[in-house]
Order: C-alpha cells, then structure tokens, then sequence
C-alpha cells in the first residue's frame, strides 16, 4: 500500500460530456426543493425522483445494456452521482442498488438473478438496503449471528438485522448471515437476496435523534428463502463484502454529505468574508478540489479492475472528517445558532447537519476501523 | 451555602427532570408543574437581594445550580430567571415572580417612556410573561418587559428549547430603571454567557459519565470498547476538555460580591463552547450507532452542548473581543493581564 | 518522460545527498561538487523550451523531480532554477547557466532600464549568481537580475537553508522581456508555492516511512509500539495527509501545457503546508526523543517542513485568497468552480 | 477521580504579595536578554542568575527555614516561579533542585543528606538532575536496568541513563535504579543521590535538533556510592518517584513553554487584529487563563497534603497541547517563515519554538501515557 498510489486520474472527456445534461435536469427537477432538505443528501429519499433517474438512464449506469443499463464508465456513472450529491438531490431509494447490490448481483448473482433484478434497478423500481449489523457486532462483523439453515431445497433464516438503512422503504435487502453454525469469525458466512414481504419479516424503524427514520431493526423468525436466493458463494459472504469495500469507501458521498451547509455558509457569510471566514472557507475550498481528485484515483483504480481498498480507506477517513469539520466551522464563522423551528434557513441547515454528522464517521466503517486497516496497510500490526 | 445549593438542586432535578420529562417538552409545551416546583424552590430568586425578597446569594453560590441544570437538561428558562432577577436587583427592582427571560442581544431602544426594536433568539420568549432587557443608547435602562405586548417569531434551537424573537413597538416597561453605574451595556450578554458556560459545563459532566459507562459496558471484538486504547484517549480528550470548562466556570462564579468578573467570564464562554463541540462528538464516537438514537438519552445533553455553545456569543464571537483587547493592550500587558484577570481599562472588567 | 525523470533523479539525489551531506550544508557552505552534479544531469534546464536549449518538458514530467528533491531534501535550488528558467523560457529567454534563484514577493520595480526595491527571504540569494523576478507595476517583466549587484541582509529557514534579502537599487537586468500576455504578476509566487508543496510531499513520503519503520522496531513494554492503536492511528493520520499532499501536487503539475492551473497550485501549497503541520507533529511523536536528536536524520525533513509550509505563502495566505474568491462568486458557483477548477474570471485562472 | 475536583483556588493575598518584588528583580536582570533567549523558557541555564535568585530567598522557598527555606506555601513558590517562567528567565540550573530534588530530599532524605544539599540547595549552588529514561525505557520506566549492587556498606552502580536534562552542568543526580536484580518491573528499584564527579561516570551530551545541549547519556561504570547514597527506602524506589509526580506534571512549566513567541506574536500582529488573529490570540488567553485556574487547583491539592497525580496529568495534557499550539498558529496567523539567521526577532523566536515543540509532550510523560493515566482514573481499563 503506498501513497504513490494516488496518481493523477482526469474525468475522461466523454464522461465530463453528461455533466452538462444532469444539471440541466437537476436545475429543473430540484427547483422548489429547499435547502433543508437537500441537506439531508444520500439520505432523502423520493421514489419518484429515482423513477425520473432511471427514465434518464442516470442508475445503474456501469451495468450491461441486456440488463438496462448503460456500459458506461465508472467515471460516467460518478459525474452523475457528484452532480445529484453537490445539488442534495433525494437519491436514497436506489442509492444501495445503484452503489452496491447492482453491481453485487452483476458480479455474483445468477442469471435468473440479473434478469430479474438488474432491469428493475436501472429502472429505478427495485430498492435495496444492505443486511449487516447486527444488536451485538456494530464494528465487529465477524460476529454475526443471524443464521440461514438449510432445508431441503430451502433456507430457513432467524435472527435481527439492526442500523439497516431504508429498510422500511425497500424492497430487497442483501443479508450477510451465518450459514455454517459451527463456523467462527469470516468463516462460514453467505449473502442472500431477501424479499422483504416475505413471512416472518418484522420491520421496526429507529428514530434518530433529529426525529428522523432512516435506520431500522429487521427480525428474521423462520423465514423460508427459495434456494434461489443465495447470492454468489456459500461460506464466502465476507470475502463479497469486503471485496466491495473499496466501491462503499471512496465515493463522492464520502465527503459531500455537508455540501449543503457549505453552500449555505458561503451565501450567509456573502462575499466579503473577513480575514477568519475567508481562511476557512477558502481551506475548505481547496481539501474538497484535493478529496475529489483521490476520490476520481480510487475510481481510476476500480475501473481497471484493482482493488484499491487501502487508498478507499484513506478517502473515506479524510472525506469524514471534512464532513464533520464543516458544522464545527459554519458554527465558528458566523454567529448564528442552529434552530430546529424558526430562524433562518442556514440556521435550519445548521442544526440538521450538525447532529447528522456524527454519524458520518459511523456508517461505512468507524473512524477506528479505517485507521486501523490504514496502518495495517503500511504493514503496521 | 453552595452545598446546601447543590444537594438540593440535584435531589429536585433528579425528581423532576428525568429524561422522559426532559423529552416530553420537546414538542414547546410549558411544563408548568415542572416550574412550580422548581419556583417553590425559591432559587428563581436566589441572587436578588434580601431587601427585595431574594436569597441574596452570591454568584459563587449559583455555579452548582447553572451546573445541575446543564447536566439534567432542565427544560426551563431558570438560569435566564436567576440571572434576571439579579440585574433587577442590582438596578433597584423587585424581582419579577414567575419565569423571566432575558434579552442578550437585538436593538431594544427607550424613547420617551416606550420601548421599541427587535429581541432575537429570547429563551422561551413565547412562554413568559416578562423579560428583561438592557435599553441602547448613552443612558442604558434596565427594563422589565411584557411578551404578550411583542410580535413574537416562534423558533427552537437545536435542542427544541423554544427561542422567540420579540419585536416590540413602542410598549411601556412593567419597571424601569438605570443600569448600575459602570455596568456594560452588555450585561445580560455576558451574565448569559456565563450561565450558559455553567450549562455546557454541567452538560459535559453527564456525556462524560455516559460514555464512560457505556465504554465499560459495551463488548466489540470480545471486549469492552474501553479496553481499546483509541477509546480510551478519545475520552481522556473528552475528560480534559470538560474539566477545563468546569474550571473556567467555578473561576468565572467566584466572585466575592455579585458582580462578573469579565475576563473570567468571557474565558468560561470560549473554554466551555470549545469542550461542548469537542465533548460531543467523542461522546457520539465513543457511543456509536446506538447513541445516535432518539432513544438514547445522550443526544438530550449534546444536542444542548451545539446549541448552547452558540447562544449569548460564540466562542469565536468572544474569542475575537477578547483577542482585540488583548492585542490593544500590548505583549507587555499580557502577561499581567492574565495575573490580574482584565486587560484594558477597569471599567471595562466588570459587569 | 516522468518515468525515466523519476528513476534518474532518485539515484542522483540518493547518491549526492546522504543525511550527512545534506547536513554538512547547514553551516551556509555552497555544496559545489553537489550542484554540479545536478548541473550535469540536466534537470535544471527541464522546464525551458527545446528552442532555447531546454528539456522542453511539462511541469507534470517535474512532479516527481520536485518530491524527489523534497524527500531527499537536497539542500541546492534546483526546484527555483527549474522554475526561474520555466519563466525565462515562458518570456522568450535563454535560460540561465548554473543555479538561478526566485524572487516571490517584494517590491521591486523597473524605472527606466533600472530596476530597484527589495527582494525578501530569496533562496540561496546569497550564493545564486542569478535571480529571476516579475516587477510590479502595470507592465510587469520578467528580468534577470545579478545578486553581486544587490545589499545581502543574511538569514536562514528553520532548515538552515539560506534565504538572503536582497535589496537592489538602480540595477541593470541582465536580460528582460515583457511577462507573457495573460499572465499574473504573481506567478513566481505561484509557481514558488506549487514547487514547495511538491517538495513537502515528497518529504512526507521520507518521514511517513521512517515513522512506519521505527514503530515496527521500537519496542516499549514489551512489543514493538506499532502495536499500539495510539501509534497506529497517528501514524494513519500522517498518511492521510501525506497522501492528500501528493494528489493536490499530482493534480497541479498535471497540466497538459507548461502553465500552471492556479485552483491546483493553490489547493496543492494549502493541503501540502497543513499535512506539514501535522506531519511533523506526529513523525516526531511517534519517533520520540531519539528523533528530537541532531544525530537521527528526522529532523532533515521536519525542519524543512516546519519552513516550506510557511515560504511563498503560508496556507493561511493562499486559503484567504482563494476564500475571498470563492465568496465573491458566490453559493451558486461554488460546485460548478470545484469540477471546472476555477472561481472568478478566466485571466486568473492560470500562472 | 473526577473533574470536580477542579475547585477555585484562588492565590492567598500572602503570596500575591510577593510578585511585586519578582517583578520588579526580573525588569532589572532581565533587561539585556533578547526574546530569542527567553524562548528557552525553564531551558535557559545561567548559574549566576540562579545564584542571584538564591539570594532573594526564591529558591527552595517551601523548605523549612533551618535548611535555608522560607516555609513559605507552595502558592508563594507558584507565583515565584510563574513570573520567572512568564519572563523567560533562565531557571534551567537549580530548577530541578527547586521542584524535585529538595522537596524529595525533605521528604525521604536522612538528616545528613538534608544538612548537606538542602542549604547548598536554596543557596542556587547545587543543582541536581533526575536520572529515569534508558536507552530501552523510554515511557517503560518500569524495565530499568542500571543497577546498584551492594558491596559491603557501599553501591556499586553499572548501567546507563539517557536523555537526562542538565547532567553535563549539574552536581548531581538523583537516579532511579535496580537494587534487587531479581526483581521485575516496578519492584526492587531504588533512588540514589549520585555525586556526578565520581570516578566512573561519563557524560555525553546529547544535541538536539536546533543543535542545543539539554540532554546527555550518563555511563556508571562500577561507580562506587557510599551507604549513605540511598536516599529513601531501599526498594522504595518506584513509589517514591510516583509521589512526586503530581508536583512534575501540575506546575506553569507545563503550559507556559511558548509563552515568549505568545507574546511576540502579538506584538506583531500590532495593536488591530485581523478577525483570524484576534479570534486565535483571543482563545489562547481564555485557554491561558483556565490552565492556570486548573494548575492552581492542583496546587491547592498539594498544599493541602493529597496526591493530586490524575489532576496533574490532565493540567500537562492540556497545557501540553496548549504550548505545541501557539508555534502552529503562529505559523497561521502571520506570513512569516520561521528563521535560524536573519529575519525578525519573532522570526526566530518562531523558528526555536516551533523545533522545540515536540519535546513538551515527550518530557515528563508522553502523551500516550498521560492519556492512559487520565482513562483509567476514569475506570477504563
């Protein structure tokens, strides 16, 4: 792992060529929408909106074109994403699908799979959420306890998902558990695509301490699964999940989560900061011009089929701490208090961004975890 | 008397202020019963004078209340009551029965006998029935203001506390007199610095005790999280970062008399603001995904913390005043400066 | 043409610039056999038109020589000489022979055919025969300025590298022309700082790998301290910013023609001089006392990151430039400015 | 342990009393030393100056009277010695005697030792440093090595000590050593007051990364004690050293070691600050101020007999962090390259600090230490 791997990596041409088209649509489609609400980025979720995407053919983008998608570039596909994240558009319902499960169930999936998911997904029509925590191994995943037991020609899952993102508002969810009751650790671990309308599925939303439900508790009590719904290889669960990693950790939601406030902090200062305002913005100006241009070397990595986990890791640690440090410092720039009700909308877009962002360095990884695969990546152990 | 103070405080918060109660409020109903226990208390009045029916308290006296009510997150305007029956004490008044708020901040005016202009952001400015407020100008007037005779803009800080934005246009105070010879203007800007820094404060021991707890409690890799080193120094910072704020709080209420001692009080608002932004984010950390939660009781303390660093002056907003005195009065002076707790010229020291 | 670059200059600076000769430096002397070393390989002409006798190569070719020469913190201006004879060329010049140093800031100034004013902190300004600079005014030009004609005022960086204030007057260029049409009058500044934030990085990358090496060596109660989460963490943390460091500067130098893309250059000094900060602080913290030595060659590289960050504009200086910049545009352009890299109007968008 | 107990304590008037007179010694000694000197802060070593102080009676000024004292309260040595540090004075001499050694000498040292070095002591003619740190415990104290092997009723000391402060210009050191080879870790060691021109003792400085000397290497090679070299109980050894380290950790030395480029900085910065300047300089005081509250509370814990050691870490953690602060933002809060040679008096009062600065939080425990002291006196373990 080195350093040396971040190496100058431009946005192709014919990928820089849809920019244009996207913040045509965007200035159009986002037009009433306020910044209260943009602020909630990755996480706002409109079903519609992500229908009018998939019109565009702006999800699912990198997959094949027998499964509605586009075999476009990686790059392609982040010119749209950091065109929808930069204008807080509601990507939420297909954000999974589009980052994860799409090119998952491509990578892994059967063809009765792809045929039957990857369609729908580039049509904006099939939402997904990702199975992982669990009450007892938050950081800790090799703890999982959530088993799928064979029955014959089915599988028969038990056990509680937590911290699941958009769960209730899904309609898949891809679940790492434990198939192998005698495993330990990584070992034995298995992915399966689980209709969430199945029997014996409870969802319980958990409201956040903005009063908002985007995580959720999901119970598995006896739920019969077709053979059909494994995805990939039994007993190598963890080996999928951590090969994409490096797509989880180093995308542009991995430091524009605050654009938003960013953006209201540059218009509420105005435009003529003095000497404290101007230092910091202008710092912030440049650490984000820096984190997209790792980010779009992470992405050149992936494109040609490497696995830069490492150099994602390092994108994500530094891109968290930008979208923490963004509250902290609108907080110091001006004298403006966060306000829940009343007040302006840069004091709104400060109170919701400033009790998001602890969260930034909790899903995708803790701060811990990153910094510990980081210096172990340097051959640290 | 401050342990008389404390004890008594913590029982009736305790009592009071559980979290569901704390919660409950979130939706900007007064909690009456809640007042009236804590009125009956007679700590509403504790730093007006004796004359005037108060305890006649001393600031030194009060640290341990502000403290408490940071760290049971009093959904109550109580702190701003203390501190405004004080300034009308001080000026000669009768403390107002019944919660009173106070205006830190806008361009309240006298002219004639009315008082006119805009107060922003008053604690539970939409609820009581009295506020009082330090008029501008050359002779500024302690004045004891109705609400219902203000336009009132609803709006909540961070923590759902209600915040009301008060435009008067030409109202007759309830009572009036001259602010204390030598006081700032500024006093009700300062006196609420400085009890929100008792706040933090006291809010900060709670998120402390919290993640604490929670580190030794909660298992991650076979055992507990507060065996992990990074866990450990995160809330060594935390520990630090909150016993500064104490500090710079108990130096800030120890005054002899009832006056605020300004260097100490402006110290207590920036050391405190910092902590509150620091403390709050490694007691989420340290917490994870749990704590983020609105069922966990902490984001009823860290919600407080974001709030209430900004409120009555940030740490940025005090920092720049003080660096300008500061710079203003040299490199020679800095160092008594420090000694003697004041830079500048002695009017400017107290208010 | 960077490949072949790279592995050349490596094995030349690894062969001329031991931690010893580097040292041996400190004491002011002109490392002559050093400099012509360098002379010989022909880097310090990379930058200069193939019309004037140069490499004609681009800055993106030069990244690696600039790291290079920041990790192996080769005491000699060749990063100012390739960058002096980048500007003579950019202006129609021949380049200089031998070392030739740069004036980024001052006050000097053409009247008539003489040029007159104050050349601050130029490297090697005492030794240099040569300096290129850019006089102010509303025709600037590039003049080439002999250092025997100036008043040296002697001084050095925290590195002991030389910086010798020059001051001229009345001064006769020994070669000028008019500063390309289009081109910022800052530009030596600029390209001052794209060359030290490259030389940052590169010394990033030299202290990143002794702190990895020490932690997996030193051992303290018992087990390398590498082993510890405390060290393993502070050292990620140095990666992290060594890395940002090397992508602002890969991005900078990264322009297709020989002109600096000015958003880069200054995003690289910003993110380069604040990963210096931090960069030393946890090298020497992870390293100890022994790397608080004169012996351990840690402090080759922290010295020199503790001066770099601060020369050709600290990033405090180049961050309100492009705050102010960013704020004058306004909300509404500031996306659109980070993907296009540029905020304000075209003429300033290059170097 | 709990941050409560960082209670007000204000400097009783008797002690106030005596800054007058300290102030008005240090305009008068001080006059001629440039800010370049006074930023060696407690490093600056001048044996006449510190003479001159032992003739005021500011030297060992908490020791009883009959060894040459003043009994008088730590809170009058705390003003003493924060005057001297806030002038920059060079106290590097007898400044280890004054906090360490003569206190220690009171407390476990026999009547002989104390009729011997105590007045000697206050006088400013003895100087002492404290040998800890081997060349292979560093924060490990617990793995010294050097031994002292009894030999009759003498000592026989092999071994070596490193980064021992002041040992090339001190008379003697008080050493912590093995005296039961046996042993392991914290057991069998034991203190000796070692007579530093004993045939068998080497010292080599050591120069730091500015080309200073503070530090040295000192070899024992069969160096031979007298019995009445132990000082304290045989075996005791670790315990005593742990005692005094609260009195180590607690004192202005520990927050005012860039005080002088403090001071500098503003008179650069000039009478009208920037929003940037006065928002940092203005922190800084705020910071400046609560540390010495917090400092003070600790000494008022010593003076009333506790062992305030958790305290004391906390007040060097902060105050640490404090003192590594100001050359950072120094460096952002004016355009000025630091300078070895040449450039401006502030200039090279930056360039000395700024080097320096590492060492605050490698002396007298590192940061790591101090944190894992400060966690489990929270009850983390």
């Amino acid at each position: 792992m080195s350093i040396d791997q971040f190496t100058y990596s431009p946005l192709p041409p014919e990928a820089e060529a849809i920019r244009g088209a996207v913040r045509g649509f965007l200035a159009e489609a986002m037009a009433d929408i306020a910044p209260a609400r943009r602020a909630e980025s990755w996480m706002g979720f409109d079903a519609a909106f992500s229908r009018r995407l998939g019109e565009r053919g702006w999800i699912g983008m990198a997959l094949p074109k027998r499964y509605g998608g586009a075999e476009a570039s990686p790059f392609a596909r982040y010119v749209v994403v950091e065109e929808l994240l930069a204008a807080g558009a509601p990507v939420s319902a297909h954000w999974f699908a589009d980052r994860q499960s799409g090119p998952q169930i491509l990578h892994y999936g059967s063809d009765a799979q792809k045929d039957f998911h990857l369609p729908a997904i580039c049509r904006g029509e099939q939402f997904f959420c990702i199975g992982m925590s669990e009450p007892n191994s938050g950081s800790d995943l090799a703890s999982i306890r959530t088993s799928a037991r064979r029955d014959g020609g089915r599988w028969i899952v038990n056990g509680q998902k937590v911290w699941t993102t958009n769960a209730q508002r899904s309609h898949y969810m891809i679940a790492l558990v434990r198939t192998d009751p005698d495993s330990k650790r990584n070992d034995g671990l298995s992915q399966f695509i689980i209709d969430l309308s199945l029997p014996g599925i409870t969802i319980r939303p958990i409201k956040d301490l903005t009063g908002a439900t985007h995580f959720n508790e999901v119970f598995f009590d006896d739920v019969v699964l077709d053979a059909g719904a494994l995805i990939g290889t039994e007993g190598c669960g963890w080996a999928q999940v951590t090969a994409e990693l490096a797509f989880e950790r180093s995308g542009p939601e991995r430091f524009l989560s605050s654009i938003a406030l960013l953006q209201s902090l540059i218009g509420a200062v105005g435009a003529e900061p003095d000497a404290l305002q101007a230092r910091d913005i202008g710092r912030l100006a440049a650490r984000l011009a820096t984190l997209r241009q790792m980010s779009l070397a992470v992405t050149a990595h992936l494109a040609a089929g490497r696995n830069p986990a490492w150099e994602a890791s390092v994108v994500k640690e530094l891109g968290t701490t930008f979208e923490q440090e963004i509250p902290e410092l609108a907080e110091a720039l001006l004298d403006v208090a966060p306000a829940t009700r009343g007040g302006s909308e840069h004091a709104r877009v400060l109170a919701y961004l400033m009790q998001e962002a602890p969260s930034f360095s909790l899903r995708g990884g803790t701060r811990e975890i990153l910094r510990g695969i980081i210096a172990r990546g340097l051959g640290m152990r | 008397m401050r342990q008389v103070f404390d004890s008594t405080v913590e029982r009736l918060f305790a009592d009071i202020a559980s979290p569901a109660a704390v919660l409950a409020c979130e939706d900007g109903a007064w909690p009456q019963a809640m007042w009236a226990a804590v009125e009956e208390s007679g700590f509403p009045l504790a730093l007006a004078p004796e004359a005037l029916g108060g305890a006649g308290a001393s600031w030194a006296d009060v640290c341990g209340v502000m403290r408490l009510a940071g760290r049971f997150n009093v959904p109550l305007p109580l702190p701003e009551t203390i501190l405004a029956n004080w300034l009308l004490g001080a000026a000669g008044l009768a403390p107002a029965g019944g919660p009173v708020s106070i205006v830190g901040g806008g361009s309240l005016r006298l002219q004639g006998s009315l008082v006119s202009g805009k107060a922003p952001d008053v604690p539970w400015g939409g609820t009581v029935p009295l506020v009082v407020a330090v008029t501008g100008g050359s002779a500024p007037m302690v004045v004891l203001l109705p609400t219902e005779a203000a336009s009132q803009l609803d709006g909540a800080n961070a923590a759902a506390e209600p915040r009301t934005t008060l435009l008067f246009e030409d109202v007759a105070p309830v009572a009036q007199a001259p602010l204390p010879a030598g006081w700032p203007a500024d006093v009700l800007l300062l006196g609420g610095a400085l009890v929100r820094a008792a706040q933090i404060a006291g809010a900060l021991e709670g998120v402390l005790a919290m993640a604490t707890g929670y580190a030794g409690e909660r298992v991650q890799f076979g055992k507990p999280i507060g065996s992990f080193q990074a866990i450990q120094h995160q809330v060594a910072v935390l520990a630090e970062h909150a016993a500064a704020a104490v500090m710079a709080c108990e130096a800030a209420f120890a005054a002899e008399d009832t006056r605020i001692v300004r260097l100490q009080a402006i110290a207590a608002k920036i050391c405190a603001s910092e902590a509150a932004g620091i403390g709050a984010g490694i007691a989420h950390a340290v917490h994870g995904a749990i704590g983020f939660t609105h069922e966990h009781s902490l984001h009823l303390s860290t919600r407080r913390l974001w709030s209430w660093r900004s409120e009555f002056g940030s740490a940025s907003t005090w920092s720049q005043r003080l660096g300008r005195a500061v710079c203003a009065a040299g490199p020679e002076a800095f160092w008594p400066g420090i000694t003697d707790g004041r830079f500048g010229t002695l009017q400017e020291q107290y208010a």
